[in-house]
């Protein structure tokens, strides 16, 4: 079983995905079928109700922009781990090594959002990267200075390729 | 002066080189497009034959570039030029440049173009072929006097405006005879520390008019006829947003006498080609002459489609130096249709406009749409030039079934990437007003907040949520599934329990 | 009986299941959809307010499991059924039960369906009410003088029918007088060995004839009116491909026969809601009844365009037991249709089913074109159902107007995954033939052969070339890259040269 | 400078793309350019004129499966590198350890096609993936009898996941 907590700008809930397949919304059952047309378009019918998602990114940091039947939301998912990291200090922390940021996935480069010299603190975005049609934030994995910026917009770069170093 | 045309070039980009592109296809004619570098991947410089650089994004340094245009045009051996609508289009020495190369400028004579750019010519040639226009005094006044009664000759409410000015400086609108002394000293102090100049003009006040205008088609050999008009009274800053064919309060009757007008305008300038003569209609149905615009317009499809005309076609047509296809008697309306100009504006913050990459546009199918659009999806929205991306059109059999096919039409729109003036749009065609027909040039300030714009349901919420948290459990079990160990067990939660629905 | 339907179960799947609910949800009607496993992603599922599952892919054990489809429209407090067309639009039993289940059925009285189901009775009620048949005997013959007699009343050429058959066995087609005696004793002798009876049919041979029919509207009030016909001569196997209207050859008094005979045809069997009658025409412009559908037809859509009229509309507005919108007089035409059935067949390898996931699905866009459709981009296409996934529309100002719009169309349109219609459909809108308006239902066999599809022209090849060039060496630097080795070698590789125009 | 034998049922050309840019078809020199519009959507201008290209998939052995304008071609390209390894019978075994097929990047499964003990040729189509919206067959490296497969259709795998093991 996993527990997510979930929100958005005004509201919030609890949401229990089980291992049989059965899933919750604050302590009711749903009945849901999620279909994959593409790796980026999804069906979620919920008793009986189609709603179509449109998935524009799913960040490392539980930070989700779908389009239901075409309304842009922005939703924030902590799941248990993560809420007792963010804790504890350790947010987006985890998978990246502190120093540089790396493509977790082959993709394109859409933004970079600093330069050389720029002070960025912990979690804060410095590049963008669509893969897969879907845009992901790379955040700093530490507080630092940006020492180097390997690739630039438009650019395409492999899985682990080094982006920025940190200093 | 009978040519026959057979490459033409399109000296402008977007929606509108591709709308002209189309055409001349089924026309078998040869395009030339022209592009800046802004505009290297554009969909009008695919679409054409062929496609030439002319220079850097900024407009002044390519598409406003006269020589190189023709320049290009003369080397590709082009017969001929279609300048669309804003840049070129109305620049009557382009015009004459055009044709002293010895091509064929498709759009109206410069004399025509000039005559009708200049407000104070043009109101003159209107009063003389009495085409109804503004009531209002056609010198400065220097006088209190003279001033009030000319008002009271023209009838309050009157609007006086600076004789020297623009930007609303010294601009006022009087309701009675009483107000006028006052009102005409204020805007002439007003006018007097703006411009140094404290002469005034008077003219009627029209209150919360409607913006109708007319389609006119002039051939070379005297032909002038309209096609009826388009009601374009829903604008945000001047600038129309909405536009439909036929108005919801113009009658036969009334289409009759603005049509007449309208070609009594066309003629008044010599006018050959389509062109718009654009008319502000009072709460009588008066309707009064406000300017005409001596090119295609970006609302022309509403009429094409009811209609069953094809505007560029005849634009070629009569610059091949034809006769018109068809008579004013022989034109039949049929059904009602609506235009929606999307914009990458957001909507919910003063219609700013948004920049960025299209991560997604995937247009409506199934209901009987026109979209005329420049952009597909992964194409960039920049700053270099207007916001507006495209044109969604639909054909109803009457005014209520073409709103009701827009709105599904727009919901079931899908862009992302950019903010769109799609969610006003729809705001629009759910409003009363709007939906009885009875609304005027004010009715953005009249009736729109963003408060008002449709919001997600609870329903939709709920789904975004469920959605968002099946999409991080599945994010997850790819980044376990990706490490070094872990790999099994990722795998295996992806093929038990609820993920095999997905399948 | 008069009744306000607000939900509606479509008892259907793919492109007409989507075309249901697209009015539905116009009217502001709910909709229930039900879905076989193969179907559970399908647009239509996700387009109905709700949808269930209601079996396996089979039909039968899905799409024609009729007490499981009137239990879901009872269990989701449905009002009533849309059949569509095929599966059970055509079953009275099905039209029977959804009534004694208190549901309403949005299509003909079961009695109707089942009279114009039967063949014989069918041609029976027609003569009675003098709808014009094929010219023929009513019984079967047993000798040969009568054979002979009959034929020299009918005239010849005339079409031999074994009674009892089927498939063509016994079926000859005589010419003359003098090769009767010979025909007709052959097709005896091959009716008695193929079916052990030996009595034949004679009817009048309507030799290279043209399918049309006409689209009528029935409501429960005694009004019938007619909307005008649909040429679908070209056919292949019996099956349409490309239908139209107005026909080329069908003028307004022919129309006016022809439309008085489907009103007569239509009373003559209790009609009530949308139905078709098709006729048979000769080279003379003749008509003959050929036979009734009771339900919508596929190629619905081209009347629409023209008549600017929603027939499903239309069907639940007569289903609720309300009067004609329109009557006979009130109906105008306008403009000419053209409908292309994009079907999932392989043109060069005898039209076999192709199936497969739909790699590339982008439809045309910016024309004014209608696409009826069940699928998008990503969905599987499979051998279950009819491999017909989509019918593109579009409306032109004339005939000509409209083949060139339906060539631009079919020209835009990119899909990859499945072998499609679509170069077959490009070749007849290219076929003189087509153009001209001369040719019939055996358009196909006399014109098509796959020779003649359109094939990439040596400049798509070579930048078919090119590209493939410009793609391997991309994949290579892309492979260098990803090494633990050659990665910095990789990416200046990118950075550099004829790379360096990517960006 | 790269130089690639390029060919299609009934047709062949030379070309060779030059590292200041310039690209030759036959010996002809051409005015190219070439636009991503994105991973599986191109256009090529050549002298001029703009071409139509979706890229459908491009495969580890030089098959290049396309549309132009719409046309399907399929496409058959090899370098000199190719050219050589495939006179030694190096065919597409370069980069797959003999033994196992693995994902080359991440994606969908859409075919499997083999089966536990199917025997199958060196170069053979076992599996096709779908990355980044372009079809991948991947190939056997080498002769053998399928021992196991590890995905089932619509499945999602990572980069280097095993996907069928040979013996």
């Amino acid at each position: 079983m996993k527990k997510f907590a979930v929100s958005s700008a005004d509201r919030t809930s609890e949401i229990q995905l089980f291992s049989n397949g059965r899933i919750t919304i604050d302590g009711k059952e749903k009945e849901v079928e999620w279909i994959a047309l593409s790796s980026t378009r999804r069906v979620l019918r919920v008793n009986g109700r189609s709603f179509d998602i449109d998935v524009l990114s799913v960040s490392r940091g539980g930070n989700v922009h779908v389009l239901v039947n075409g309304f842009p939301l922005e939703i924030s998912v902590k799941d248990e781990r993560s809420l007792l990291l963010h804790q504890f200090g350790f947010g987006g922390s985890l998978h990246q090594q502190a120093g540089e940021v790396k493509a977790p996935m082959p993709g394109l480069i859409t933004k970079v959002l600093v330069k050389p010299g720029d002070v960025v603190q912990t979690g804060q975005g410095v590049i963008v990267l669509e893969a897969m049609k879907m845009e992901n934030e790379l955040t700093a994995p530490a507080d630092g200075t940006v020492k180097a910026v390997h690739v630039r917009e438009r650019e395409a770069v492999d899985k682990n390729a080094i982006l920025i170093e940190l200093e | 002066m009978n040519t026959n045309i057979q490459s033409i070039l399109i000296a402008n980009r977007g929606e509108i080189a591709v709308r002209v592109i189309r055409t001349c296809r089924e026309l078998g004619i040869r395009t030339v497009a022209v592009y800046s570098e802004a505009d290297k991947a554009a969909l009008f410089t695919r679409m054409a034959d062929e496609a030439y650089f002319i220079g850097p994004p900024p407009s002044s340094r390519s598409y406003l570039r006269r020589e190189t245009i023709i320049e290009t045009a003369l080397k590709t051996a082009c017969d001929a030029i279609h300048p669309g609508y804003g840049f070129l289009s109305e620049n009557p020495e382009f015009a004459e440049d055009v044709q002293q190369a010895g091509l064929v400028f498709i759009g109206p004579p410069a004399q025509a173009i000039r005559d009708m750019g200049d407000k104070t010519k043009a109101r003159e040639l209107m009063i003389a072929h009495g085409v109804p226009t503004i009531p209002g005094t056609e010198h400065a006044i220097e006088t209190l006097e003279e001033g009030l009664a000319t008002a009271e000759e023209i009838g309050f409410p009157v609007l006086i405006k600076a004789a020297a000015g623009g930007g609303g400086k010294g601009m006022r609108v009087i309701h009675t005879g009483e107000e006028f002394e006052a009102g005409m000293t204020a805007s002439r102090n007003e006018a007097r520390s703006a411009f140094g100049d404290e002469r005034v003009y008077i003219e009627k006040y029209i209150d919360h008019p409607r913006h109708i205008e007319i389609q006119i088609l002039a051939d070379t050999h005297g032909n002038v006829i309209h096609l009826g008009e388009r009601e374009c009274s829903i604008q945000r800053r001047h600038q129309k947003v909405i536009e439909e064919s036929p108005s919801a309060i113009v009658d036969e009757e009334m289409r009759r006498r603005m049509g007449e007008a309208a070609r009594n305008a066309a003629r008044a300038c010599g006018y050959i080609n389509a062109g718009t003569v654009e008319f502000l209609v009072d709460r009588e149905r008066k309707f009064y002459f406000l300017e005409m615009n001596t090119r295609l317009q970006v609302e022309h499809p509403v009429t094409e489609l009811v209609y069953q005309i094809d505007l560029v076609r005849e634009q070629i047509r009569i610059a091949e130096g034809k006769n018109l296809n068809l008579s004013q008697d022989q034109i039949v309306r049929h059904g009602h249709a609506i235009e929606c100009r999307l914009s990458a504006e957001d909507v919910r913050n003063s219609f700013l406009p948004s920049v960025g990459r299209l991560q997604r546009f995937r247009p409506p199918v199934g209901t009987l749409v026109r979209l005329d659009t420049g952009v597909e999806e992964g194409d960039e929205i920049t700053l270099h030039y207007d916001p507006m991306f495209g044109k969604l059109i639909v054909l109803g059999k009457d005014r209520k079934d073409a709103i009701e096919k827009m709105r599904y039409a727009l919901r079931d729109f899908r862009i992302a990437g950019v903010e769109t003036t799609i969610p006003f749009c729809r705001f629009v065609m759910e409003h009363p007003a709007f939906i009885s027909g009875e609304f005027d040039t004010h009715f953005i300030e009249d009736h729109f907040s963003t408060e008002r714009l449709t919001t997600p349901s609870a329903e939709e919420y709920e789904a975004g949520f469920l959605a968002s948290a099946l999409l991080t459990s599945e994010y997850q079990s790819r980044l376990l599934f990706s490490g070094d160990n872990g790999s099994q067990a990722g795998r295996s939660a992806m093929r038990s329990g609820w993920k095999r629905r997905c399948r």
